[in-house]
């Protein structure tokens, strides 16, 4: 199921980047895809009837799911974060340069 | 010949050197250099081979020296040895000298590696530095000649790429690139790949000397290229085709290989006569309507190769030496009209033909010079190219060829057209009144001018040394060589005997001296004294017919059809693409890139999975 | 030993915020201590980061392919250090940190960590395609170069999902059936952005003509070569060679693509890199044929080609109108584009040779056809450029510092002899085409015992 | 021996040919209601050119008039008459033809070195009209060539006794004399000397001796066009039949022009290339495949 | 038509995603020991075959007891130092590209009640995050979210103060963590040849101290992640000159 949403999601985050012309809006279907992705990663870690991977006084034999893909969620989190703000800056500075984050007024502009 | 060959490429660096500090002893180490070359052509044993390095690995080059090769390098150094000579005077108006003596060094240099090459790799690799330099050369001309040097490299590019496509089919199929041995077995190869081979190593040579349909870089460059090098592109560089071509139909042994059709001829070498004969009707045709009088030697070269290639393609004993002594008499003639051109041109700075007339009231060896080398051109006794265009016409009538010979008499009748234009606008007529001051070229420019109208007229009448060394190739390249003497050329149709008609010639023209001796002298009146049904004549400028010499006849073809333009649509068609690319993959916005990305992957899943 | 050439950079990289211009005269010193390093490695040597053993940790692999590549990265950037002139005020940490990942990137023996060097990679390429205020460039390569890499984090998942680890040796090893075409599709999409592939690498274009001669200079070359290096490695080694038809394919198009998009430019910076474009086609293309000698062809013309395009980018970028003032630059700028034109004697055409004669053994007629014709149109446009450059009046033209002039005065000697005597590269090549190759050698050098 | 029989031919070349314009001129005159001059009026034209005081345009003008000469004559000498063979074995007809192209050579230059735009336009004609005629008639020739496998005239002459190539050929023959016509500048072929439009073109500057050195190349001229048809498709014969057989050809010549009106320049090119080369190839289609009576 | 065929593509694309699916075991059903973290989970990688018990299991190869930040931060360190990269480029990038502008500024007072709540909620966000850090191999969290954390508090910090300036010291902090994290890799190389090797007793499961270097990276991390995300916070603050 999580699996079908993630899928969605992706759908949904490219749909967005193909028929939006606003730059904005391309960042945050990036984004969405991003969310999508690691979304995805999390769901083929998990496994039906068990447990959060860490050793505790409620779970003290391991009976755990898979933690290899939410250690990597975690980095592809961060990772994801960062291409955000370098995108964002560069919008900025968009805004500044051509008065607009519009796709075809930028194209004229750049003629 | 590898040391050869090195002392020459070293002694262009020597010869750049030179020419920075002085220009005139930079030339004349050019010269040196070239005499000493020529020199060497006779001392090497025919038959000697000497391996150097290659660039595939575990392959040695090899560098052979043959009849074939002794023939094309001393073509290309009578050409090379003159042009030089020219220069000691025509490149103190040119810029980039240094260079431009140093790019034409190299050029003779890579070219005598081209006619030594033994393998095809070799020959390629020189080939290419040959193809580099001169490109190089052409764009130091006339403004257009930047675009002309790049129409000259894309067409030439073209051929050798289509060459070096055959060399790898023949290296992955043989394992071999030396000539010797893939001759050898490609002529039991019974598979279409033998056709696919010897197109594609034909197609190098048409595209070098002209041949339809890869000619149509002749025009521009030679018409814009620097005009002694022009001299060098016609007499040294398009003899590389003709050897490619030598290569191509007589070195693989097509006789052997393909089945011979009607007159004894394999149908490869068809396909080849073929294109020869398209080549001289639109040579012949095209170079009459020309005004650039550069432009119309360049079409005239178009026709020429033409002949060469039939000559050739026939692979008779008669009209193969045809084909060859045409190579040479094509050199050294096209060599002898574009010095005289490069000289009226050094003069007026114009090569219109409109522009000009009555030079040769000033510049009367340059019109000597230019007079023998139409004759020569045109195929008319008795100047040297007359005897091979007699071997070509012999052949085709020979083997009942007549579409063919129809087309060379249209080419050498067509022929006599276009080399008079340039004679009766530029030399002949009224003289223009600004060229009132013009003088006659100096010296050094003179003198190799006036050694090739020697030769030329020495040929025509003793053309036995060159049918030598033809002979010589014919019995290397097993055809069965030319029966000749000094001055007679037999066939099996008849023979006919150089010195007899020149004796007669003279003869002629002694008689008519001295008729003219005997009658009463004639007033001298100058030009602009006139029959004008008695009216008075104002402009002579205007009392010059040169403007659209052949009107009434270009009519005829006006509405031509043309490669030239289909080539132009085809680059107007790749710039389109090449804009309508740019605009829809690589300067599109964020969207459009992953619309593409997403049409990938949605194909390569609907094609794959 | 080899987790220095990534440590030291990095924290160098960190260091150098508070010491600023430190990178700046850091970056050569840091660069001759990697290439120390490989000199006194041996290959092959993994290590296994944290000691946690090879599917399960982290391993670096320094086997012949990855040794010459890094070697030559690190090359790249010990000339890149040498002139200073062109890295801007701040860029210096960048272009450490770009050191770092195309070093982690090359020799890492991990999906998903190679997954994180391309994303730091891609990252400071987002910052240098911005370096001379070209946002909007640089913002379409950030959104398809993001959305590439969650492609390839998607292959990287469903590899792991597959093999139950993410090391490639591990994942070379095991046979997933069409697992592994998924899993192809996906890092085709994931790596064509970066390996510049026609039609997913529209930003190349607008990034690299920028203006600035950092940009082109650097991701042109090294990261490149990189990128090219793991797309073989990728699909040959892991993958064994699945989908390499699609990558052929798209190699293909990408030369014709390039070659013919540049014809049109009236930039000379576009036009060169339109001609990245193709070359990195080529060189994909060439890989996808999967034999020795296509691959050592491959690798070569990569070499060949980044050399040239070292010497051809800086002096595109600076000079504007012409060589009048500079001949020596002129003369390497025309060495360089006549090398990648592929004339005989200049080091382009001893690859492009190589090429072609692998493609002939390999019974593929239709590579060497498209090369010739795209070597066709690279002459065309690149002659017309030299021509324009030496023979047409220029009033003016910038100087070029002399240790750039130096730099590419003996990258262009260094064509000539390539040229005549190829060894260098081609051994080079060759071992970096055996080692990717040898499938089973990288399996049993990694896992070891196992 | 060989100078007695030059000689010989270059003698009755200069006889016969003059004698013969001259009687064409009466039967011009005579179809066209007129007494006209006498037979022999062209001797009187040439001696009375050559001994005036003329002017000249400069060498090239002497220098092309020369050489036209020079040319013709030179041509003249290897056209076999009958049995009188100068050169036996040596006389091909390929160099016939292109030799003769020198005197061509020699007056377009000269006519255009006197600087006369009529000149220039009336060569250029000439040249045109060359280009059409040469064609047919040399593929005609070639059909010959190839049927007798010899380009020898003398040969060929001598291997059509039991019958004339004619009657062999006949459609190589009419081709043959079109192009004949052609050659020798007689309407409807006279495009290029054209008297009322261009002033009689390449001559409109000639005066004195060049006049008569010119009329003396054109006689010479014809004299060989005629000779080649006659001695190829007439069989040629012992030299008083020769000279028999030429008379008649040029008589039927000089009638048929005598009737006819001028083409015009690109007219002439189209025709040739049109009916008589198409016709050629259709002879040599013949030959091809034996269909030779 | 924009929409319909981006709609259509994207559905497209969705269906091949799901074509995908089919070859991937279904959710849920994993068979964890096919994969390599079943030796995570038991720490056993090094060949350890006891069953792990919370607070009794000694000196394992890897103490911390959440599994996953013993996979962050011991097993696939090398990636988080990537990741740390990552950060600090796009960081680095974001003071690259947005350089030369200034602080934007409304010129009117923040919120009262954002104003107060501040002073007192800021030193429990700060504590809060701190804590999350500090406790990464406990429990849920890590270096990651508590310096999310501790930027929000100077997300708030800004919110709530026209003229705060982040101090330069920031930048001090991040490059300094940055640093610590590398040494320690390099620490463990000296000591044991290993790159990021951990060279500290693990300690018991469960413990505070325990897990050898790892609590200790998380710590450098979370101040870095703090550092980097508040640089990046007050980066975006800024907007040209008006």
């Amino acid at each position: 199921m999580i699996y079908y949403i993630s899928i969605i999601l992706i759908g949904i985050g490219v749909y967005g980047l193909l028929s939006q012309k606003n730059l904005f809006k391309h960042l945050i279907s990036l984004a969405l895809i991003d969310t999508a992705i690691n979304l995805f990663i999390v769901s083929t870690g998990y496994i039906n009837g068990k447990e959060a991977p860490i050793y505790s006084e409620f779970t003290p034999i391991a009976n755990f799911v898979d933690p290899l893909p939410q250690a990597l969620v975690l980095t592809a989190i961060v990772i994801g974060v960062g291409v955000l703000a370098l995108g964002a800056a560069m919008l900025i500075k968009i805004k500044e340069k051509y008065g607009t984050l519009n796709v075809e007024e930028i194209r004229r502009g750049d003629k | 010949m590898s040391q050869l060959l090195l002392i020459l490429f070293i002694g262009s660096f020597l010869v750049y050197l030179l020419t920075r500090m002085n220009w005139i002893i930079g030339v004349l180490a050019n010269i040196g250099l070239a005499i000493y070359s020529f020199y060497r052509l006779f001392t090497f044993k025919v038959g000697t081979s000497e391996s150097i390095f290659s660039l595939i690995v575990n392959q040695n080059g090899t560098l052979v020296y043959s009849e074939l090769s002794k023939f094309f390098g001393i073509i290309s150094l009578i050409v090379a040895i003159s042009v030089y000579f020219f220069l000691i005077n025509w490149l103190e108006k040119q810029k980039n000298r240094a260079v431009f003596n140093f790019f034409l060094a190299l050029i003779t240099a890579s070219t005598l590696g081209v006619f030594f090459s033994g393998d095809l790799l070799t020959l390629y690799i020189f080939w290419e530095i040959m193809l580099l330099f001169s490109v190089l050369l052409v764009q130091m001309g006339k403004e257009d000649s930047k675009k002309a040097a790049l129409n000259y490299l894309t067409i030439s590019l073209i051929g050798s790429y289509m060459y070096l496509y055959a060399v790898f089919m023949l290296w992955n199929r043989y394992g071999t690139l030396v000539i010797k041995d893939i001759v050898q077995k490609i002529s039991v190869e019974t598979s279409i790949f033998k056709w696919a081979v010897l197109i594609l190593i034909a197609a190098a040579g048409i595209a070098k000397s002209g041949i339809f349909p890869l000619h149509t870089w002749l025009r521009t460059t030679q018409g814009s290229s620097p005009d002694a090098f022009s001299a060098i592109l016609a007499g040294q560089l398009e003899k590389l085709g003709a050897y490619m071509l030598v290569l191509t139909v007589a070195v693989f042994p097509s006789l052997k290989m393909f089945p011979v059709l009607y007159g004894g001829i394999p149908v490869f070498n068809y396909v080849l006569i073929v294109l020869g004969m398209i080549s001289i009707l639109i040579g012949t045709l095209m170079a009459i309507k020309q005004n650039d009088m550069k432009m119309l030697i360049a079409y005239s070269t178009v026709s020429n190769s033409g002949y060469i290639l039939i000559g050739l393609a026939t692979m008779d004993k008669i009209g193969f030496a045809g084909g060859l002594f045409h190579a040479f008499n094509h050199a050294i003639a096209s060599v002898m009209i574009f010095l005289s051109f490069a000289a009226v041109i050094y003069r007026t700075k114009t090569s219109k033909i409109d522009e000009m007339g009555g030079l040769i009231w000033k510049m009367p060896l340059t019109f000597i010079t230019y007079l023998v080398g139409i004759i020569s051109l045109a195929g008319i006794p008795p100047m040297s190219g007359f005897i091979s265009k007699w071997m070509i016409f012999v052949v085709l009538v020979k083997k009942g060829m007549f579409l063919t010979a129809a087309a060379a008499f249209i080419g050498s009748v067509g022929s006599f057209l276009y080399v008079f234009r340039p004679l009766a606008g530029v030399f002949l007529g009224q003289l223009k009144s600004k060229h009132k001051d013009v003088k006659e070229v100096p010296i050094f420019m003179l003198i190799p001018m006036l050694v090739l109208v020697v030769i030329t007229v020495f040929f025509g009448v003793i053309p036995g040394p060159v049918l030598n060394m033809i002979t010589a190739v014919e019995k290397e390249l097993n055809i069965q060589p030319l029966e000749h003497t000094m001055t007679v050329i037999k066939s099996s149709v008849g023979q006919w005997n150089t010195l007899t008609v020149f004796t007669m010639f003279a003869v002629g023209f002694i008689i008519a001296f001295i008729l003219y001796m005997v009658f009463p002298k004639a007033k001298r009146i100058p030009l602009t004294n006139q029959y004008t049904a008695g009216e008075f004549l104002y402009n002579y400028d205007l009392y010059h017919y040169s403007t659209r010499f052949y009107a009434f006849f270009e009519r005829l073809y006006e509405k031509h059809p043309s490669v030239e333009k289909l080539y132009e649509m085809f680059g107007k068609f790749f710039k389109d693409i090449g804009e309508f690319l740019n605009r829809w993959f690589y300067s599109a916005s964020p969207s459009a890139y992953l619309l593409w990305f997403s049409i990938v992957l949605l194909a390569i899943f609907w094609v794959r999975w | 030993m080899i987790s220095l050439m990534i440590a030291i950079p990095l924290l160098f990289a960190f260091v150098s915020i508070v010491f600023k211009g430190l990178a700046k005269y850091a970056l050569p010193f840091i660069v001759l201590l990697n290439i120390l390093i490989l000199l006194i490695a041996s290959t092959p040597v993994v290590e296994n980061i944290g000691g946690w053993k090879a599917p399960f940790g982290i391993s670096l692999v320094l086997d012949d392919a990855s040794y010459y590549v890094v070697l030559v990265v690190n090359l790249i950037f010990l000339l890149l250090s040498l002139i200073p002139q062109i890295i801007d005020k701040g860029y210096d940490t960048i272009i450490l940190l770009l050191l770092t990942s195309t070093n982690g990137l090359v020799l890492t023996g991990d999906l998903f960590n190679s997954f994180v060097f391309i994303e730091i990679t891609a990252a400071a390429a987002y910052i240098l395609a911005y370096h001379r205020n070209n946002p909007y460039g640089a913002f379409k390569y950030l959104i398809i170069g993001g959305i590439s890499g969650s492609f390839y984090l998607l292959g990287t998942i469903f590899s792991y999902v597959g093999a139950g680890s993410l090391n490639m040796a591990h994942i070379s090893n095991n046979s997933f059936g069409q697992l592994t075409a998924a899993i192809a599709i996906l890092f085709i999409l994931g790596l064509g952005v970066e390996a510049k592939l026609f039609p997913l690498a529209g930003w190349v274009p607008d990034v690299y003509a920028s203006g600035s001669s950092l940009t082109p200079t650097i991701l042109g070359t090294a990261i490149t070569f990189a990128i090219m290096y793991l797309t073989g490695r990728i699909f040959i080694t892991v993958l064994h060679g699945t989908f390499l038809d699609v990558l052929y394919i798209l190699g293909l198009l990408t030369v014709i693509v390039g070659e013919v998009a540049a014809l049109r430019q009236d930039k000379l910076l576009r036009a060169l890199a339109y001609s990245s474009i193709a070359q990195a086609g080529l060189v994909v293309a060439a890989i996808s044929l999967n034999n020795i000698d296509s691959l050592t062809g491959a690798y070569f013309h990569s070499m060949n080609d980044l050399t040239a395009k070292f010497i051809l980018f800086p002096i595109a970028t600076v000079v504007i109108k012409g060589f009048e003032k500079d001949r020596l630059a002129g003369f390497a700028f025309s060495v360089a584009s006549f090398s990648l034109i592929g004339f005989p004697l200049f080091a382009g055409f001893r690859s492009k040779l190589l090429i072609i004669s692998s493609a002939f053994s390999a019974g593929n007629y239709i590579l060497p056809a498209v090369l010739f014709f795209a070597s066709i149109v690279e002459a065309a446009y690149l002659l017309k450029w030299n021509i324009k450059l030496w023979f047409e009046k220029s009033d003016t033209s910038n100087n070029i510092p002399w240790n750039l002039k130096t730099i590419v005065l003996v990258l262009s000697i260094l064509l000539l002899i390539i040229g005549i005597y190829p060894d260098l590269y081609l051994d080079a090549s060759r071992k970096i085409a055996q080692s990717i190759l040898d499938t089973q050698g990288y399996i049993n050098s990694v896992l070891g015992g196992i | 021996m060989t100078i007695f029989k030059v000689a010989a031919v270059l003698l009755t070349g200069f006889f016969v040919g003059l004698t013969l314009e001259g009687i064409a001129r009466k039967i011009i005159a005579r179809v066209q209601r007129r007494y006209g001059p006498p037979w022999y009026q062209n001797f009187i034209d040439v001696f009375k050119a050559l001994s005036k005081h003329g002017f000249s345009h400069g060498w090239i003008f002497d220098f092309g008039v020369l050489m036209a000469l020079g040319g013709v004559i030179a041509t003249l000498s290897f056209v076999p008459l009958g049995n009188l063979v100068a050169f036996p074995g040596l006389d091909n007809v390929f160099v016939v033809l292109y030799l003769f192209a020198v005197g061509a050579l020699g007056m377009a230059m000269g006519m255009v070195g006197s600087g006369n735009p009529n000149a220039s336009i009336g060569v250029a004609r000439a040249l045109t009209q060359m280009l059409g005629y040469e064609v047919p008639y040399l593929v005609s020739l070639a059909a010959i060539i190839f049927y007798y496998k010899t380009s020898s005239i003398s040969n060929l002459m001598n291997l059509q006794a039991d019958s004339w190539n004619l009657f062999k050929m006949p459609i190589g023959a009419a081709v043959a004399f079109i192009s004949l016509m052609g050659m020798l500048g007689k309407k409807p072929f006279d495009t290029p000397i054209a008297p009322a439009e261009i002033a009689s073109g390449p001559m409109v500057e000639l005066s004195s001796k060049y006049m008569g050195l010119l009329m003396l190349m054109h006689t010479f001229s014809i004299f060989v066009e005629i000779s080649l048809f006659v001695d190829i498709f007439l069989g040629g014969g012992s030299y008083l039949v020769f000279l028999l057989k030429f008379t008649v050809v040029w008589i039927i010549a000089t009638l048929i022009s005598a009737v006819l009106p001028r083409f015009r320049i690109e007219q002439v090119v189209k025709f040739y290339w049109r009916v008589p080369l198409g016709l050629a190839f259709l002879q040599a289609f013949f030959v091809l495949i034996g269909w030779v009576f | 038509m924009r929409r319909f065929l981006s709609a259509l593509i994207a559905l497209g694309l969705i269906i091949i995603l799901l074509e995908f699916l089919n070859l991937i075991p279904d959710f849920g059903n994993v068979d964890l020991s096919k994969r390599v973290s079943n030796s995570f989970i038991n720490k056993s990688v090094d060949g350890n075959n006891e069953t792990i018990e919370f607070k009794k299991s000694k000196d394992l190869e890897d103490g911390s007891a959440n599994v996953v930040t013993s996979i962050v931060v011991n097993y696939r360190s090398f990636d988080t130092l990537g990741e740390v990269t990552v950060l600090f480029t796009a960081a680095l990038g974001v003071g690259l590209i947005l350089k030369g502008l200034r602080r934007k500024r409304f010129y009117r007072e923040p919120n009262f009640i954002l104003k107060t709540a501040n002073g007192i909620l800021l030193p429990l966000i700060f504590l809060f995050g701190a804590y999350i850090f500090i406790h990464g191999h406990l429990t849920p969290g890590g270096g990651f979210p508590g310096g999310t954390i501790i930027a929000a508090g100077i997300l708030v910090l800004y919110l709530s103060n026209e003229k705060f300036e982040l101090s330069h010291r920031a930048k001090i902090l991040e490059s300094g963590m940055g640093t610590v994290y590398v040494l320690f890799g390099l620490v463990g190389l000296i000591l044991s040849g290993i790159f990021l090797r951990n060279f500290l007793p693990t300690g018991v499961i469960g413990e505070l101290f325990s897990a050898g270097i790892v609590p200790l990276i998380y710590v450098a991390i979370g101040f870095k992640v703090g550092a980097e995300l508040s640089n990046l916070i007050s980066e975006f603050q800024k907007e040209g000159q008006q």
